[in-house]
């Protein structure tokens, strides 16, 4: 398949869509602009007017415009109805069931840091209120530690881990202002609303690390076309990882507030939740 | 003031140019007030446009001292320390360049300059329906400008969260935000006043013989407009009023309950008591924003492809192809915009329902657009095109705007929008229409009607320089925009998007952008000194040099001062009758037997 | 400098024969429908936040619908007195009426204060939940209209009434265009009343 | 005609007048200014030690995760701990503030023109907590290369919440009021805060980590005394102190149960 040009990796099920909608409509772009502008460029070379001095009242007859504009309209509503109405329902819909085994993590914005809340072995969220937030003391999201279910409960600053090919859910919501949860390789968009939670489903497809290894690979590719620095390239990627954008205007440092996803497999991200679980036991001590 | 031969004793009445600023002051004369506009207006589309340099020198060299800004602002000062902008400047800037730029410069060119100037004259009327609301319009507008630009003096500087102010974020800002809901508040009001005025003058000054199907295609354009603002401005003012309660008087439409800020959460002082703020909604203020900000879009490109026409019809010689469906498809086009709004707002969490819904109304309201457009375009089939340099700008904006309404395509589907939404790409699409598009058509237009104001006109070689070196500078900053967006770099980052890894490869281009801006500054300059050397030195024009058909050239130029005609000119036919077969010369005015 | 007399505006007193319509009451009526889109912001603000909300109104606080009710009451009678100043087609109108009109707006807007300096004495601040909050946005919103409303029918007796000596028509014109003025006004009060007092 | 014209610009004017009253009325509040005699340091003093009653948490001992902003890790050599709780040897506490809330007698205190040092080296603010005169300089310092934004959440005095860009080494700031106390806070990095007392008179003294106090050059005289901990919360104290006299006093903060 063609793949739209200067789109970033793409590490998600869901983001194929996306790419595919966004080649098909730029190729329906594209073409409009050529045939419009070759019929501009035609007309002002043949009727300007040293060439056609006189000009003629009546004008064009043909009903080729007519045609032109029908046919914009037919693939617009084509691109509506028979892909993005769909998608759309998908996406809002089928937020995956029980059966499904999703993982469930709840998203925190704040100026400017985005919180991790995941619930533990015991798959159940911690009662949470705004009176027990406490930036100081690791406790972002107010997570009230007297609740049973929020014993196990896990919380991370800026990092999100997720187990690999397994359905997503993130409650995404704010503690302060508007801010948009944006996973630019996973195609993931979704503003964070203070006062409002939404869900917003995904399916990591890459791990970080395939993910480092193809970008390795494509560096590797075309190091014969840039000379020098490879090994510097190749240290870099090393160093990336998915990241988590804000994509909405959110005070001062909103150009810096930045997290990490790293997709791992089911083993290690166990593993990393285990000893999370262990650390924030200790360190949530409030006063 | 000039001396003058006592051989033209009536100069300082009928060249506006020699009027005396006192006389202009006092005036409720559409054409001062016009000119007014026009001058206030341009100033301010200086403002953003340095407002938007100084926010590109901080994108391409996140970082570094902007030479020559310690001087400027001291090496101590609050805004850029050593030369160096501070984020909370850079915000305060972006803010500012949105607003100045859409409120205090495109609009009142377009509406106010554009508008107040030739809509009563191509109507054959004397002046507006009502002159004292036409200047206090122009004085309302001024003084909302004066009290934005003022914020940037204050302790916390001016207004930083975004032109479209969202809250909480713009509740727990500082005072410049409350400043900036002050003068949106006084624009509000002059728009409003400005729009009644409008279509009154319209539907009630029109001459004998002017009947709807005879108007200039730029009066139909306006009126539109003019009905936009005033169903549109309204709420905003409503949600203006509301959110200066919530910053003033401590109500919280806009804010829910349970907000954190910085660590504590959000409380008013009440009575004396502390009582923690909540129960509003933070959407709320979106969707009135939004149902005035996206007619306000319509607002920003309607007058634009009026005054294109105009230009375009004149410089073909032919009549306009497909009048009717243009004025259908605009009539069409500012209802549909009014059901658009919330395609702003994808991305909040709605339902497929609505969002299926502002989806479909998107794609309908782009297909006006396209009507027009492939008018505009069927309107050159036939013509004898001159390439004078209003007509190369006429002709600029259509594909300029032509790329800026593909580009809105997948921003308008909900698919599309999820990689694109609050990237550059955003940017781009509306620079290419705002920018690309309409300040062409203001361009073109002020190269058209010059003549007509002053009675000068305007140099064409100067003219040609700067029509390409523009054309292909926009296209150099704006290009790679899209390769920016593409790779998902959000938009109103202070550093370009030097903090995150994915937009790396495409941070060279930062630089790019920038040394075309400032090369764009530089090819204003034929521009400036043509407009001011032409207003004194530019050759005297006859009453119609362009041999056009619309009423404004039945007066003389410039106009006279009171009534605008020696006798109200009749129409007797549509508006750009050119190269009417069976008649001598290639062009019918409105106002010949 | 000499200001040479201003040209005449066509149809500022008489109706435009195709459209019936002189430029004021155009105009006016342009206004008016500004002015609905917002309330009608004000309003369906107002309904959003009351859906959202759980309990509404948040609590027993209540403006005195007895205040309201008269409110509604002196607005009848500004409707009354402005039609009551109509005086034939050719006689300029009653003076009295409009000082009867003014002296009801005048009541209007001290009923609103005494209802502020009430609510604020009982620490009903704007701040204590959106329902107070809307409260008094959209009373204020509505008394600042009826401030100018009262400020354009004082303009009539005090200025205009000595020019209608020579031209009634164009004091006939102002009357009218104030009453459509205040029969939106009391139309939109219905509204006000309606959902802040009664709901 | 003009007269028109005068009052529409006049109504312009009135609303400018009313929005520049609206932002001014929260910044300059007048202040009563009597006369007041000159100050004369006086013999007497208050001295104590501040001693912590409980267990130690376990959260001393775990280091802050700094690994969520990177920029830090890289300029910190130590590991970064929690400072809402500071012990020295034998349970002594630091970070308290001890200050005379009433009892002064009204005297124009002379205001040092040295500056109080604030500095965010290594991603924490030292000293975590400290006080400050009216009108004393704070001098807030930025020593390496990184971005903080020194967010100051004053109630009387105005907030200011200020970008240190990693080129700014410094910045000055003053308070106008007397407030007690004002949070610091850097948004950047969310662990990263700091209390600041604004006081109207020279007669504090913040505790050490040996938990040691002393208030010098009062006058003989009755006085309220205050100790106030972040998170322990305030004791208070009355006590007389004789022409020459140092009088010791001591506060054993605990846990408070909840």
């Amino acid at each position: 398949m063609i793949h739209m040009p200067g789109l970033p990796f793409l590490a998600s099920k869901d983001g194929a869509t996306i790419d595919f909608s966004l080649l098909l409509i730029h190729l329906l772009m594209l073409a409009m602009l050529l045939a419009w502008g070759a019929v501009f460029v035609i007309i002002l070379a043949r009727f300007r007017r040293s060439r056609h001095p006189k000009a003629e009242y009546a004008g064009i007859k043909t009903r080729l415009a007519g045609w032109a504009e029908a046919g914009v309209v037919v693939a617009e509503a084509a691109m509506l109805v028979g892909i993005s109405i769909p998608f759309w329902a998908t996406r809002v819909n089928a937020v995956p069931g029980a059966d499904q085994q999703p993982v469930e993590v709840r998203v925190v914005a704040q100026q400017y840091v985005w919180n991790v809340h995941y619930p533990g072995p015991d798959g159940k969220f911690g009662r949470t209120n705004a009176l027990l937030v406490d930036d100081k003391a690791g406790n972002p999201v107010g997570l009230d530690r007297n609740d049973p279910a929020a014993k196990d409960d896990v919380i991370a600053v800026n990092q999100l881990h997720l187990p690999v090919n397994r359905p997503v859910i993130v409650h995404l919501t704010s503690k302060d202002v508007i801010h948009s949860f944006a996973l630019p390789e996973l195609r993931v968009k979704r503003d964070a609303i203070p006062g409002m939670t939404v869900d917003v489903p995904f399916t990591p497809t890459v791990t970080t690390a395939q993910f480092r290894n193809e970008l390795k690979a494509e560096a590797t590719r075309s190091y014969s076309e840039k000379p020098g620095g490879l090994a510097d390239q190749l240290a870099a990627i090393d160093k990336r990882d998915y990241e988590i954008a804000c994509a909405q205007m959110c005070g001062l440092a909103h150009y810096r507030m930045r997290g990490t996803l790293v997709v791992q497999t089911q083993d290690e991200f166990q593993k990393w939740l285990k000893e999370q679980s262990l650390r924030s036991s200790v360190v949530e001590e409030t006063w | 003031m000039t001396s003058h031969s006592p051989s033209l004793p009536s100069k300082a009445e009928r060249n506006p140019a020699a009027f005396s600023f006192r006389a202009a002051l006092v005036s409720t004369d559409h054409k001062v007030i016009g000119i007014l506009y026009g001058v206030t207006a341009l100033t301010f589309l200086l403002t953003g446009f340095l407002i938007m340099m100084l926010m590109r020198w901080q994108l391409a060299y996140p970082g570094r001292a902007l030479p020559g800004a310690s001087a400027l602002f001291g090496s101590n000062s609050a805004r850029m320390p050593g030369g160096v902008m501070v984020p909370e400047f850079y915000y305060q800037l972006g803010a500012m360049h949105g607003t100045i730029m859409v409120f205090l410069a495109i609009v009142p060119l377009l509406v106010g300059a554009f508008g107040t100037y030739l809509v009563p004259l191509q109507l054959g009327a004397p002046n507006t329906a009502f002159p004292r609301l036409t200047r206090l319009g122009y004085w309302s507008y001024l003084a909302g400008g004066v009290v934005w630009l003022s914020s940037f003096a204050l302790p916390g500087g001016a207004a930083q969260s975004g032109w479209t102010s969202y809250p909480p974020l713009s509740i727990i800002a500082g005072h410049g935000q409350t400043f900036w809901l002050i003068g949106m508040i006084l624009i509000i009001v002059s728009s409003i006043a400005g729009a009644i005025n409008m279509i009154v003058t319209i539907i009630q000054l029109r001459v004998i013989g002017l009947t709807y199907m005879r108007l200039p295609f730029f009066v139909w354009s306006q009126l539109v407009t003019a009905f936009l603002l005033l169903l549109a401005f309204p709420p905003l003012g409503a949600a203006g009023i509301l959110q200066l309660m919530d910053r003033v008087v401590d109500t919280s439409f806009f804010l829910p309950s349970g907000l954190v800020v910085s660590g504590a959460a959000l409380t008013a002082n009440v009575g004396g008591q502390t009582i923690p703020r909540g129960g509003g909604s933070a959407l709320l203020w979106q969707h009135l924003f939004w149902f005035l900000a996206h007619p306000e879009v319509y607002v920003l490109v309607l007058p634009a492809m009026g005054m294109v026409a105009e230009i375009l019809a004149n410089n073909a010689r032919k009549p306009l192809w497909g009048y009717k469906s243009m004025v259908y498809g605009t009539i069409f086009l500012g209802v549909m915009s009014m059901l658009v709004w919330a395609h702003h707002m994808f991305l909040t969490g709605m339902g497929t329902v609505i969002t299926a819904f502002f989806q479909a109304t998107t794609m309908i309201v782009s297909i006006p657009s396209i009507i027009v457009l492939t008018a505009l375009l069927a309107s050159l089939w036939g013509g004898a095109i001159r390439f004078n340099t209003p007509m190369l700008f006429a002709l600029a904006f259509l594909p300029m705007f032509g790329i800026g309404g593909l580009t809105g395509l997948p921003l308008g589907l909900a698919v599309t929008d999820i990689h694109l939404h609050d990237t550059y790409y955003v940017i781009d699409h509306f620079h290419y229409i705002v920018v690309c598009g309409t300040l062409s058509a203001i361009f073109g237009g002020i190269y058209y009607w010059f003549p007509k104001v002053t009675g000068r006109a305007m140099n064409e070689r100067l003219g040609r320089i700067h029509f390409w070196s523009s054309l292909v500078l926009l296209n150099c900053i704006f290009m790679p925009m899209f390769i920016q967006g593409m790779a998902g770099v959000s938009r109103r980052l202070y550093d370009g998007g030097l903090s995150y890894a994915h937009a790396q490869p495409v941070l060279k281009l930062n630089v790019f952008i920038t040394h075309a801006a400032f090369a764009l500054a530089l090819a204003q300059i034929p521009f400036i000194v043509n407009l001011l050397w032409s207003l004194r030195r530019g050759p005297r024009v006859e009453a119609n040099p362009w041999q056009a058909t619309t009423l404004e050239w039945a007066a003389a130029s410039p106009p006279l001062a009171q009534g605008n005609f020696e006798t109200p000119p009749v129409a007797h036919r549509g508006p750009c009758e050119y190269s009417v077969p069976g008649k001598d010369k290639d062009y019918t005015p409105q106002w010949e037997q | 400098m000499t200001t040479p007399r201003p040209p005449e505006i066509p149809y500022s007193v008489t109706p435009r024969p195709d459209t019936g319509f002189t430029n004021a009451q155009l105009g006016m009526g342009l206004f008016l429908v500004a002015d609905l889109m917002l309330f009608g912001g004000l309003l369906s603000s107002y309904v959003l936040l009351r859906v959202n909300a759980g309990v509404w109104p948040p609590d027993q606080h209540h403006p005195v619908a007895a205040l309201g009710a008269l409110k509604t009451g002196l607005l009848f009678l500004i409707v009354a007195a402005t039609n009551a100043a109509r005086h034939g087609k050719s006689s300029p109108p009653r003076p009295l009426f409009f000082w009867l009109t003014a002296l009801a707006a005048l009541a209007f807007l001290a009923t609103t204060g005494a209802e502020y300096a009430k609510a604020l004495s009982q620490g009903m601040a704007p701040g204590v939940n959106t329902y107070i909050g809307m409260f008094y946005a959209l009373t204020a919103v509505h008394a600042l209209h009826v401030l100018a409303g009262l400020v354009a029918t004082l303009s009539i007796p005090i200025l205009a009434v000595p020019l209608g000596k020579t031209d009634p028509l164009r004091l006939a014109s102002r009357r009218s265009v104030t009453a459509m003025y205040w029969y939106f006004l009391t139309a939109v009060w219905f509204v006000i009343f309606a959902v802040l007092y009664l709901a | 005609m003009a007269a028109r014209w005068m009052t529409q610009v006049a109504i312009g004017l009135a609303l400018l007048v009313c929005a520049m009253s609206c932002h001014s009325g929260e910044t300059l509040q007048t202040k009563p200014d009597e006369p007041a005699a000159p100050f004369v340091p006086g013999s007497s003093a208050i001295t104590g030690t501040i001693k912590y009653d409980g267990a130690v948490p376990e959260f001393l001992k775990v280091p802050i995760d700094t690994s969520a902003v990177p920029d830090c890790a890289a300029h910190r050599t130590t590991p970064l701990y929690r400072e809402d709780l500071v012990l020295g040897e034998g349970q002594a506490l630091a970070n308290v503030i001890v200050h005379i809330t009433s009892g002064l007698p009204k005297r124009a205190y002379p205001v040092p023109t040295e500056p109080v040092e604030l500095t965010q080296a290594g991603c924490q603010y030292a000293p975590h907590v400290f006080c400050i005169r009216v009108g004393q300089p704070l001098k807030v310092l930025n020593p390496e290369p990184m971005m903080h934004n020194v967010n100051a959440n004053g109630k009387a005095n105005s907030p200011f919440n200020m970008s240190m860009v990693s080129s700014v080494k410094e910045k000055s700031v003053e308070f106008d009021r007397p407030e007690f106390v004002v949070p610091f806070k850097c948004d950047v990095h969310p662990w990263m805060n700091a209390y600041c007392a604004v006081m109207d008179h020279p007669f504090f003294a913040v505790t050490g980590k040996d938990g040691k106090f002393t208030i010098a050059n009062l006058d003989a005289g009755t006085y309220d005394i205050e100790a106030w901990h972040e998170a322990l919360g305030v004791q208070k104290a009355k006590l007389q102190v004789a022409k020459d006299e140092t009088k010791t006093i001591d506060f054993t903060f605990t846990k408070p149960s909840k």
